[in-house]
């Protein structure tokens, strides 16, 4: 029963590893909580999430394996 | 996704001359090509806080950026009378002077390749889980600004 | 026309993806460039009265056509921040298959490059004195019709 | 007291040349007159006229030594 979470870019920096395991949380506002309370900095932080390789912009239920990532402003090209 | 034909568009470090001529090149057999449209992405040296950029270091969501990709290239070719399209798009280090994006589109007539090579790239630069980080002379790094 | 810097244009035939690689090369030391735009005329194989083109021969008034490659270049200057501009056309026989039109912009950010390159192509198709020859594979011929 | 003449495109294969000398003739409609007595074929082609490398779209004076060109339409790039 876990939560697969990835981060990117100056996310990874704030966290100090880009991909970890931790115990399932029924949902996307919670996970964020839980996260921000362990790495206050998230807070100053601009990102936004995306649950199973789609972005979400609401509070959604999470299912135990789903893959959360936390991703900054993009910056390719 | 199983049915999808992903074409690979990640590339380890710079996209050199070498291989934009190779494709150009290719295209040769096409004669119903009229235009094509390239879009070269270079490394800037930037000056910030009195620090130079030397490169820029790419960093994306592979998974989830060829999902992305694939997605604008289908509505690309939906949008646009298209006879070929080619992304590509550097991972790892680019130095400052090097290409780490190449979008490279071709049709009949020169509006179509014009338009959607323009419309690729702005997807790409708003769309696509890529990160760059800006790394100093003096090894210092930032994380690049988003140039949407 | 003494003070003109008048950059070299017209060349002999196909425009070569070596060429275009080279003239890529070259910019990786503008540091300050961030965006390439690249249009490329390619000769189609179009079929008229059931007749395929096999290749376009091109002449042009060269001293006229000359001048014009000037004002299409200085207007494109002062309309957009560009760091680099080059045009080369063919002239004579280009193939199909073969390129007879290469437009390479360059600027700090994209959008510079990209409107830059557009507007130079329509230029040049609306206002260089320029003329295809459309030869079939049969030797007979027509004049091109304009495609602005 | 010469003009000279430069033909390209469709309207060299309808004149049979792309440059030649003619007597002086005063302004460029008496010019095209005269053109489209001797080749009759030039009064169903489109062109526009130059003088001098500059494009000109109603009569103009002609200066003896000048280069008149006719320019079918443009098919470059």
């Amino acid at each position: 029963m876990e939560l697969e979470i990835l981060t990117f870019g100056q996310i990874s920096d704030i966290i100090g590893k880009s991909t970890f395991k931790i115990s399932y949380i029924n949902n996307t506002q919670d996970l964020i909580e839980n996260l921000t309370n362990e790495f206050p900095e998230l807070k100053n932080t601009r990102y936004i999430v995306a649950v199973n390789k789609h972005i979400v912009h609401q509070n959604i239920q999470l299912n135990p394996g789903d893959v959360v990532a936390l991703l900054p402003p993009f910056s390719g090209g | 996704m199983s049915e999808k034909k992903v074409k690979k568009v990640f590339v380890d470090g710079p996209i050199s001359a070498q291989f934009i001529a190779d494709s150009i090149s290719k295209h040769s057999t096409k004669k119903e090509i009229g235009a094509h449209s390239i879009f070269l992405g270079q490394i800037r040296n930037d000056v910030i806080d009195n620090k130079e950029v030397a490169a820029i270091e790419y960093t994306s969501y592979e998974e989830m950026a060829n999902e992305k990709f694939y997605e604008i290239r289908e509505e690309a070719f939906s949008l646009y009378s298209l006879t070929c399209m080619h992304i590509y798009h550097s991972l790892g280090l680019v130095k400052t002077g090097e290409i780490s994006l190449f979008v490279f589109t071709s049709s009949v007539h020169r509006d179509d390749a014009i338009k959607a090579c323009e419309y690729i790239v702005n997807r790409i630069k708003k769309e696509a889980p890529v990160w760059g980080k800006e790394i100093f002379d003096n090894n210092e790094y930032i994380w690049k600004k988003s140039e949407v």
